[in-house]
């Protein structure tokens, strides 16, 4: 028995030795980040040098990871808990990026506000291998661990600024809300266990092959869309995001507005596309419900706003009503689009918060839109980069907002009896560009109050650099970045 | 030799490119730099234009010169340039009134020039995209893009309400250009190309086309601006400065224009024919109706706001008389009618918009009531005047006739009625006209200030000069233009031929 | 009605009046105590679905564990609860509404068409040797150890965010910020204050 | 018993979870015990499934849930404590300084 | 050198001198300017005598070339060229007669005006305007010409820019004129219409067709005139309103008429023609007296052979003309101002023309034009010549005597007014009096209204005519002695024009009557049908220019005639009180007259101010309130107004929070049950 037992476990080991290969950067990231973590105790640079650049160094080498293991099929991994596909290679790669520009916001601001640094850097590091474990989830369960994972890092990075009150506010905010759409979710998916058996998504997907979706299966459906919805910040679930990027430390927006979303993103089509792509009209007929209520919603307010953070949490609402549309097609092209915006977004609110740091003077925030007066003429430069990001999100040409509306516009109109989606996205884009002009109008146009020019560290222009330049080169050659988007969901 | 060169890449990418080096380059800090790359490279621009006529043939009305890349293969979107005979002479006519505003710029703008300099060029680039653009995308991302620039320059060189005037500028804008984005994509990814031609041969239901074609007059007629969707024309041109002022009216306008040619006839001719009567319609009311309006005027610049809309109702008239017009010839006269309105309008409004740049320079006002007599103390301005304001209200020999005059001629032919409406002109036209110029430039000088008035500098007087030797040579001799025209012209008139097959009904007989 | 249901109905009964006392009770520590009770009859009703590693597990890790957390932070927040409570009765309409909807609902897709014992039999039950604990521990490990190590990490996250958050070590100190330094403008540190200037009188002091 | 009656009694203490949530005005405490009653509907529910389907996995979904629910209340209790050092209450009618 | 080339020369060089007296007038000098303009203008009218004369004893060709193609496209082939026939002969030496007299005029008129270059310029660009005009060989050229001139004159009138009422009277002139420009081209646009092209020719063409048709089939259709067009495929006709059919051919006509109506001052668009008094006087004499407005009375000469397929065309013009021509003389009467008097004159002279017209007798009232443009332009220079000696003092009640001291400028003045009136010998004898027996013999709708208006305006134009000769230049001197004092005969460059006119004006009628008026000078240019050719009968009188003069002292006429200015004598003269007592008597028709019919008044409030008023309206109630305000801004508003509130859902309540997203929720849910359903 014994010899037996032996046998069993090197079988066992070899197996899990020969397929430890596309779980490494995973790997790699956790290992790293605990080993930082506890250089971090003992280190006594209080700048925290070290650890930044060592995260950013995890970064890079966890990118470069996901590049060399980029996978040419799908394979279902560890009892079908991980799934190894373009798609989730692509999630990941943009999400590491995205994290590391995050980062570069990130120092300067927290440098000057003292915040706790090594953790600060570290918990984006578990966040984003939250995000990492759930693209690849296969399974609600690994999807569902994967989700909290994030959430929880998020959570705790709202609250990291301990001083601040609204910070606090903020995260509490924020927890219960999502505490409460995460019951949600679970709430769900015990039904979808329930009717099915199964917690696999492909399980569920052949159940639905086989089986109509009975009612009670649509009523889970219901929850976990719910669910979905909320970690988007799409309406009705949508007002924790106001409030939060508002609250939250401005580094933490930077983050929770870019990198979350694109594994929110990684989530639906896990659960939507992979589980329940045969209630597709179920999920359909909801998801249009939310697209053309955040893009009303959205918009609209965003319109009263005089805080520029909330002005850009309300426009997320808003975008997220847009990238919803290619969703709702409910086709490779419509979720490539939706990719392809929501990637596109990612980057351009990076940038559009970012830029927030990079024109707050010392403490003080950039809070009121007033606060950006005369950037154009006290830093030509950056006045023209800010209202590239602002105009890319407006969707004009050629910045990279327009080819990201005009593909969802596109996916959605090659469904039939959803013109009138277009017409609708089409329409409140109209009033999106009022707002956006205003902020455009304000760097632009008003008289600065005073002429100094803004000398931002290095890595803040680099990071507002780098987004907004992204924006303008991807509008001028939007082709690699939908063809690597496209690639994601060869699959499908 | 010369035909290997890509002539209208030159043309959208030197003016983008110079107006980015002089943005990044000198700057303001080296004004003088900024002023010799930017007019060095709008004469270049000229010279480009210059060399686009010449290699220009013409004769067969199909697209010229093109260029075609690769640019987003997997939308099927290329960066696909030609021109025609339509597009040649508005082409022509960006490049001219580009130098002329950057010669303008360098005495009336006062500060952050290096900047207006390069949102001049980066205009000037981005519009002969719009222009020279054979693919629907590329045409849009131009249309859009432009009012960037434009937008930058109403808001920051403009008068004390340019911002709410920018903003309703760009609004109205977009407001009409994103349904036709949706009306493109619509159509671009049923036919799985962009390809405008492309577009033009597809064929579409009454019910489709009559939705694209909504599409299109959404877009088309806020640029050109067509009643009532005009409004944001004079507030923008009110508080644009003067150089806003001469590209919108003399450029920007013509776009619409230009949209409903490209666009609105040939893709949709059945949804064009079928509601031409309320196009028609709007553009009566235009000529009537905001003629009457500019007569009440009291802002110089609102006032040949007004008349410019007016004016443009010619245009939209010519383009949608044809559809009632059995005869070939007489749509030729229509549509070259409206044609030349455009050019010509674009000279005498842009002439116009120099004159009282030239006066708002001096005493800093644009309400009439401000002047007087100012031809006591600027004569040679005041004759110059003359001439711009005469072809205003259309005197035969200078360029502002022939369009309305073919235009009258060819409703004429359909029904009498449209015709005497829109003669009216003759009379509203003069009447703002002459007043205008009576108010300002006759009588016995106003005030000390209006006594004292320095003639026009020699920088204004190659714009002014140039500008008046144009309209009256278009005005006694048409000829040239009309012949790089026509053909193009008549190729666009067999593309509003009906597109809808008549499917046989299967005969159960 | 036989034992199970005597049981079931009883142990339902407590939980959900407890559970209603958590919401109810002004007193938090009284709604902590509530809590436990919920937790405790639950896991009878769990262990009436034969789930007894996790009825033993939801008492000792979540009600010996995560309740005394709560308990230790209710009474460690210096709280007022005496006026923590105002206005309750006044939003109870409204939320009983909601309440009711949302059960209605889900009462819709559970009913007994759907969940029904005549829809879906209950299964035999285990025999005496079967090992719940043995069943869930053979999973864990194999088929379920990616879940079970993401776990761990949440758990580590837990930790460290925790930890973070409410730790009050000296570690906000002061420092210099070479930007904020940077953009320092004159007139903020420096204020020049016009005088008259002092007459000397000549004379005096010669 | 059937499993419509666990179920019912699952629901119940989602609803009044829910309700808890809703109408609860003051203590942020009494929020974050809603959210575990909330768990342990879901929970409920799941052996339930679990025990009708003959199928251990539902336990393990459990054994998860309780796992993060542990790790949420921890994070839940740090954010209260914040909150509290901060703002010197706990009471969710004063968390209004963002809105609009 | 081709008769191309001269014309070529004829109409260019004039231009030339305008431009080189525009560009290059300071350079130039003031002698140099007058010096170029004039001899280029000279070259023009011996150039202009020599194509005359040629057609006048010659019997030349007409001459339809081509200059260039100014639009062609399709089958639309636009030109611009020259028509020559006797018409056009005959209008270009009137023009460049009259025209050259006024340039050396000028030189002392305005010897003294700061503008002298530029108004050289202006006489010159003019003197090409008209010569286009009347030289077009289509209608474009003819429309250009058309408003060319108008615009020379508007330039003219305002010439004292800073007058305020010059610069009103010329944007009024203008806008009058347009208003009549505005028919004209709606004219031209029926011509395409009808005509498929916009040359002379094919229009001719098909008209000469259209009458041989008619001629044939006389008596054979009872209305031969629309079938006659039916048979050439004129038949198209309009419906202006709703039970009304117009003949295209008449509703070209009257358009074409309503535009000549503008240029040549009918009723009720004359009123500019007495405000452009304030344009320097040699203006008012080329521009206003002897080409400019005769403009419409050529064109309506050139285009008989559509005017004469149209009786009612025919009898509008006949009966606008009758109203001018007699009210306007009227105004004349009671007038003080030595301008307006003439201008009032030439007011009703030019009603003459048109009543002739209407009755078909174009070669009379061409004739008249001809004469006309020479004893009026003597009638206004020496009214201009009075001027300078008064010191620009116009007011007729502050002359007088001054029969002495400008004798040249009297004797000339006598030999107008005689001519004016119509005393026979004189030019105008001939011309009216044909235009008289013409209008005797028409039997078209309104004619007898029109022959007892022109009757009437015999009797009107003496009596204003003799009354200024009298108060001008007999009587007691009334003006101030400063003045008197320095009052002399006006220098050789002012005189020698006037004599020079008023040889043509004594003697013209008897050397051209003859040939132009019972002759077929004008054949190839005009077309009358047989039935309405009212001139016949005056062959059978006419026998020679002598006998016809003396044939006219027996006619009504000449007694008319006598009877006005005997009245005038009367009353002016022998008897003021007279004149006050009609005055008094007959005070409210004075006042009517004095107010020129309260036309100036109407048009003032209605059109001008009601346009300014309308304008106003439209922009502050169509714009402004319901585009703007109403739609634009209130939506941008109530879209604010929406976010606001929106915004406010959002409370910060964590409770409100769930409650929304638990709504939501139960929402979907619900949606999903009924969708279910």
């Amino acid at each position: 028995m014994d010899i037996n037992l032996v046998a069993v476990a090197s079988q066992a080991l070899n197996q899990v030795s020969h397929d430890f290969w596309p779980i490494m950067p995973e790997l790699f990231l956790l290992t790293a980040a605990s080993i930082v973590l506890i250089l971090d105790v003992f280190s006594t640079d209080l700048d925290r040098k070290l650890t930044y650049n060592l995260s950013q160094f995890i970064l890079l080498v966890t990118g470069i990871m996901i590049v060399f293991q980029f996978p040419s099929s799908q394979d279902f991994l560890y009892h079908r808990h991980f799934i190894h596909d373009p798609l989730s290679a692509t999630l990941k790669i943009s999400m590491v990026v995205l994290t590391g520009i995050a980062l570069m916001f990130a120092r300067p601001y927290i440098l000057q506000r003292r915040i706790l640094r090594g953790e600060y850097y570290l918990l984006h590091l578990f966040a984003l291998l939250g995000m990492m474990l759930l693209v690849s989830g296969s399974s609600l369960l690994s999807l569902y661990l994967g989700l909290e994972l994030m959430s929880l890092c998020l959570y705790a990075l709202v609250a990291m600024n301990r001083r601040e009150k609204l910070s606090a506010e903020a995260a509490v905010k924020y927890f219960v809300m999502g505490a409460i759409a995460s019951g949600f979710i679970l709430y769900g998916i015990s039904f979808v266990y329930g009717v099915t058996g199964k917690i696999h998504v492909a399980d569920i997907a052949a159940f639905l092959n086989d089986n109509e979706a009975s009612l009670t299966l649509r009523f889970a459906l219901v929850f976990i869309v719910t669910g979905l919805a909320f970690k988007f910040g799409a309406v009705p679930f949508q007002m924790w995001v106001p409030d939060v990027y508002h609250g939250a430390p401005t580094s933490t927006t930077v983050f929770l507005a870019s990198a979350p979303k694109v594994a929110a993103f990684g989530l639906a089509i896990r659960i939507l596309v992979f589980g329940f792509a045969g209630a597709l009209i179920d999920w359909q007929s909801l998801l249009i419900i939310l697209a053309v209520l955040s893009m009303v919603v959205g918009n609209l307010v965003a319109l009263a706003q005089t805080n520029i953070k909330r002005l850009l949490a309300y426009s997320a609402i808003a975008h997220i009503g847009y990238f919803l549309l290619g969703f709702i097609a409910g086709n490779t092209q419509g979720y490539t689009a939706s990719l392809f915006y929501i990637l596109t977004y990612a980057i351009t609110s990076l940038g559009g918060f970012g830029c927030l740091i990079y024109m707050a003077k010392g403490q003080q925030e950039v809070s009121q839109i007033d606060d950006l007066k005369g950037l154009g003429q006290r830093n030509p430069w950056a006045g023209l980069l800010v209202s590239f990001l602002f105009l890319s999100m407006a969707g004009l040409p050629p910045f990279v907002g327009f080819w990201a509306k005009l593909e969802v516009i596109k996916a959605v109109l090659n469904v039939d009896g959803l013109i009138w989606l277009a017409l609708v996205a089409a329409f409140m884009s109209i009033i999106g560009l009022f707002y956006y002009l205003k902020v455009v109008k304000v760097i632009f146009f008003d008289k600065a109050e005073n002429d100094t020019r803004i000398r931002a560290e290095r890595s803040l222009r680099l990071g507002l650099g780098i987004t907004s330049i992204s924006v303008i080169a991807l509008g001028l050659f939007p082709s690699q970045l939908l063809e690597f988007c496209k690639q994601a969901f060869q699959y499908i | 030799m010369l035909t290997q060169i890509p002539i209208l890449s030159l043309l959208i990418w030197l003016p983008l490119i110079g107006g980015f080096l002089v943005l990044f380059g000198p700057g303001d800090k080296l004004l003088v730099w900024s002023q010799r790359i930017s007019i060095f490279v709008s004469i270049l621009i000229l010279l480009l234009s210059g060399l686009l006529l010449y290699m220009f043939n013409g004769a067969s009305g199909e697209m010229e010169l093109s260029e075609v890349a690769q640019w987003i293969p997997s939308l099927n979107i290329n960066y696909s340039l030609g021109v025609d005979g339509i597009a040649v002479p508005l082409i022509v006519l960006t490049g001219f009134i580009n130098l002329l505003v950057i010669i303008g710029a360098i005495g009336s703008i006062k500060f952050r020039r290096a900047q207006y300099f390069s949102a001049t060029l980066v205009l000037t680039g981005l519009m002969n995209g719009v222009f020279a653009a054979q693919d629907a995308i590329l045409f849009y991302v131009f249309w859009e893009a432009m009012l960037i620039p434009m937008f930058l320059m109403i808001g920051v060189w403009g008068g004390p309400n340019r911002i709410y005037a920018t903003i309703k500028f760009f609004l109205f804008t977009f407001f009409g250009s994103i349904f036709m984005l949706v009306a493109l994509i619509y159509m671009g990814s049923s036919i799985g190309s962009f390809n405008i031609a492309d577009m033009q041969k597809m064929p579409l239901s009454l019910l489709e086309q009559t939705w694209i074609f909504v599409a299109f007059v959404a877009a088309f007629a806020v640029k050109i601006p067509m009643v009532p969707v005009h409004t944001w024309l004079p507030d923008a041109h009110v508080e644009a400065p003067t150089g806003g002022s001469v590209i919108l009216a003399a450029i920007m306008l013509k776009m619409g224009g230009y949209g409903f040619l490209r666009f609105a006839l040939p893709i949709t001719p059945d949804a064009a024919s079928e509601y031409a009567w309320l196009l028609i319609a709007f553009s009566l009311v235009a000529i009537a109706y905001i003629g009457f309006v500019a007569l009440a005027q009291q802002d110089m610049k609102k006032l040949i706001a007004y008349s410019s809309i007016a004016h443009m109702g010619f245009v939209t008239l010519g383009t949608f008389i044809i559809f009632n017009l059995a005869s070939v010839d007489i749509s030729s006269m229509a549509l070259q009618g409206a044609m030349i309105q455009m050019i010509s309008h674009g000279l005498i409004s842009g002439a116009l918009f120099f004159s009282i740049g030239v006066l708002y320079d001096r005493v800093h006002s644009r309400n009439i009531a401000d002047y007087g007599g100012v031809i006591n103390s600027m004569p040679i301005f005041g004759a110059l005047m003359m001439l711009f304001v005469l072809a205003n209200a259309g005197l035969p020999g200078t360029s502002g006739f022939i369009g309305e005059f073919f235009v009258i001629l060819a409703s004429f032919q359909t029904d009498w009625r449209i015709a005497l409406v829109a003669a009216t002109t003759l009379i509203l036209g003069a009447a703002y006209s002459l007043w205008l110029y009576k108010r300002v430039i006759f009588g016995k000088p106003l005030n000390d200030t209006i006594e004292r008035l320095e003639d026009i500098n020699s920088r204004e007087k190659v714009i002014l000069f140039s500008l008046a030797i144009l309209i009256l040579a278009l005005g006694i001799f048409p000829q040239p233009l009309i012949e790089i025209m026509q053909p193009s012209l008549e190729v666009l008139l067999e593309l509003t031929d009906s597109k809808i097959v008549e499917v046989a009904v299967g005969g159960a007989h | 009605m036989n034992l199970e249901a005597i049981i079931f109905y009883f142990f339902s009964a407590i939980t959900i009046v407890a559970a209603i006392g958590v919401i109810t009770v002004k007193n938090s520590v009284q709604a902590v105590l509530c809590l436990v009770l919920t937790f405790f009859s639950a896991a009878a009703l769990w262990l009436l679905l034969e789930a007894e590693f996790l009825a033993i597990t939801l008492v000792l890790v979540y009600v010996g564990a995560v309740m005394v957390l709560f308990l230790f932070v209710v009474m460690m927040l210096d709280v007022d609860f005496a006026a923590m409570k105002q206005g309750f009765a006044k939003h109870l309409p409204l939320g009983i509404l909601v309440g009711a909807g949302l059960f209605g609902a889900i009462y819709w897709v559970i009913r007994f068409e759907v969940f029904g014992s005549d829809k879906v039999a209950e299964p035999a039950k285990h025999t005496q040797d079967y090992s719940n604990v043995e069943e869930l521990g053979r999973l864990l490990y194999s088929e379920y150890f990616y879940p079970f190590e993401i776990a761990g990490v949440i758990l580590l996250v837990a930790i460290i965010a925790a930890i973070s958050l409410t730790f009050r070590g000296r570690r906000d100190r002061k420092g210099q910020s070479v930007r904020e330094q940077h953009q320092v403008l004159k007139e903020e540190r420096l204020k020049i204050v016009s005088m008259k200037s002092e007459k000397i009188d000549s004379g005096d002091d010669s | 018993m059937s499993l419509t009656h666990y179920l019912i009694v699952g629901a119940i203490l989602f609803a009044i979870s829910v309700v808890g949530i809703v109408v609860n005005r003051k203590n942020v405490i009494t929020l974050l015990m809603c959210i575990e009653l909330m768990l342990l509907a879901v929970n409920t529910n799941f052996i339930a499934f679990s025990r009708y389907l003959d199928d251990a996995t539902g336990q393990i979904f459990v054994f998860f849930i309780l796992t993060v629910a542990a790790a949420e209340a921890a994070i839940g209790l740090a954010i209260l404590v914040v909150l509290f050092r901060t703002h010197r209450n706990i009471e969710i009618d004063k968390l209004e300084e963002l809105k609009g | 050198m081709s008769i191309f080339n001269q014309l070529l020369i004829i109409a260019f060089a004039p231009l030339l001198g305008a431009l080189l007296a525009g560009f290059f007038g300071k350079k130039l000098g003031k002698t140099w300017s007058h010096r170029l303009t004039i001899g280029l203008v000279a070259v023009s009218f011996v150039l202009s005598l020599k194509v005359f004369l040629s057609y006048f004893y010659g019997d030349a060709e007409p001459l339809n070339q081509t200059l260039y193609h100014w639009a062609s496209f399709a089958n639309i082939n636009i030109q611009v060229g020259f028509l020559m026939d006797s018409l056009t002969a005959m209008m270009i030496v009137v023009v460049t007669f009259v025209s050259l007299m006024v340039h050396i005029y000028s030189i002392g008129y305005m010897h003294h005006d700061d503008g002298y270059q530029r108004f050289f310029s202006y006489i010159s660009l003019f003197t090409f305007s008209m010569l286009m005009l009347v030289m077009a060989n289509n209608f474009l050229q003819l429309f250009f010409g058309w408003e060319a001139v108008g615009v020379v004159s508007y330039l003219l009138i305002g010439f004292w820019f800073k007058k305020d009422t010059a610069i009103f009277a010329n944007m009024k002139a203008f806008l009058v004129n347009r208003v009549g420009d505005f028919g004209f081209l709606l004219g031209i646009g029926g011509i395409l219409y009808l005509f498929g092209s916009l040359d002379y020719a094919p229009v001719f063409e098909k008209m000469q067709q259209a009458k041989a048709m008619q001629e044939s089939a006389q008596g054979a259709l009872s209305n031969g005139e629309v079938s006659a067009l039916a048979a050439v495929g004129l038949e198209k006709s309009f419906s202006p309103w709703s039970g009304v059919e117009w003949s295209a051919i008449t509703f070209i006509c009257i358009c074409l008429f309503i535009g000549a109506m503008g240029k040549s001052a009918q009723v009720p668009l004359h009123v500019w023609l007495p405000d452009s008094m304030e344009g320097p006087t040699p203006i008012s004499a080329l521009i206003h007296a002897a080409t400019m407005v005769t403009a419409g009375v050529f064109m309506v000469a050139r285009m008989s052979p559509l005017f004469e397929f149209s009786e009612t065309a025919l009898a509008m013009v006949t009966v606008i003309g009758a109203i001018t021509a007699l009210f306007m003389g009227l105004i004349g009467i009671v007038q003080n101002d030595i301008k307006r008097i003439v201008a009032y004159s030439t007011l009703s002279q030019l009603g003459y023309m048109v009543v002739a017209l209407g009755v078909s007798a174009y070669s009379a009232a061409v004739f008249h034009l001809f004469t006309h443009a020479f004893f009026k332009a003597l009638l206004f220079l020496a009214a201009g010549s009075v001027i300078i000696a008064m010191h620009h003092e116009q007011d007729l009640r502050k002359m007088g005597g001054l029969k002495k001291q400008m004798p040249i400028t009297y004797w000339t003045s006598v030999i107008g007014t005689l001519a004016l009136i119509g005393t026979p010998f004189f030019a105008g004898f001939y011309s009216k009096d044909a235009i008289i027996s013409a209008v005797a013999e028409a039997d078209g709708w309104g004619s007898s209204f029109a022959y007892f208006a022109v009757m009437a305006g015999v009797v009107v134009t003496a009596l204003y005519s003799v009354r200024m000769l009298l108060l001008v230049f007999h009587g007691q001197p009334s003006m101030d002695k400063q003045t008197a004092s320095h009052l002399h005969e006006s220098p050789k460059v002012i005189t020698y024009p006037l004599l020079l006119l008023a040889i043509p004006s004594l003697a013209i009628g008897w050397v051209t009557a003859e040939s132009m008026l019972i002759g077929n000078y004008f054949s190839d240019a005009i077309m009358v049908l047989k039935e309405h050719d009212t001139l016949a009968p005056l062959q059978e009188i006419f026998g020679s220019a002598w006998a016809f003069a003396l044939h006219g002292f027996v006619t009504p006429v000449f007694w008319l005639l006598v009877l006005g200015a005997a009245l005038a004598w009367l009353a002016f003269a022998y008897k003021p009180q007279i004149a006050e007592i009609v005055a008094k008597t007959l005070a409210p028709i004075r006042k009517l007259l004095q107010n020129k019919y309260y036309f100036d008044e109407f048009n003032q409030k209605v059109f001008a101010k009601g346009s300014v008023n309308l304008g106003k309206f439209f922009w502050r109630y169509g714009d402004k309130a319901i585009i703007d305000d109403g739609i634009v801004n209130a939506s941008a508003r109530s879209v604010a107004k929406v976010a606001g509130k929106a915004r406010k859902l959002q409370t910060g309540y964590l409770y409100h929070y769930a409650l929304v997203m638990l709504i939501g929720v139960v929402a979907l849910i619900g949606y999903l049950f009924i969708k279910q359903a």
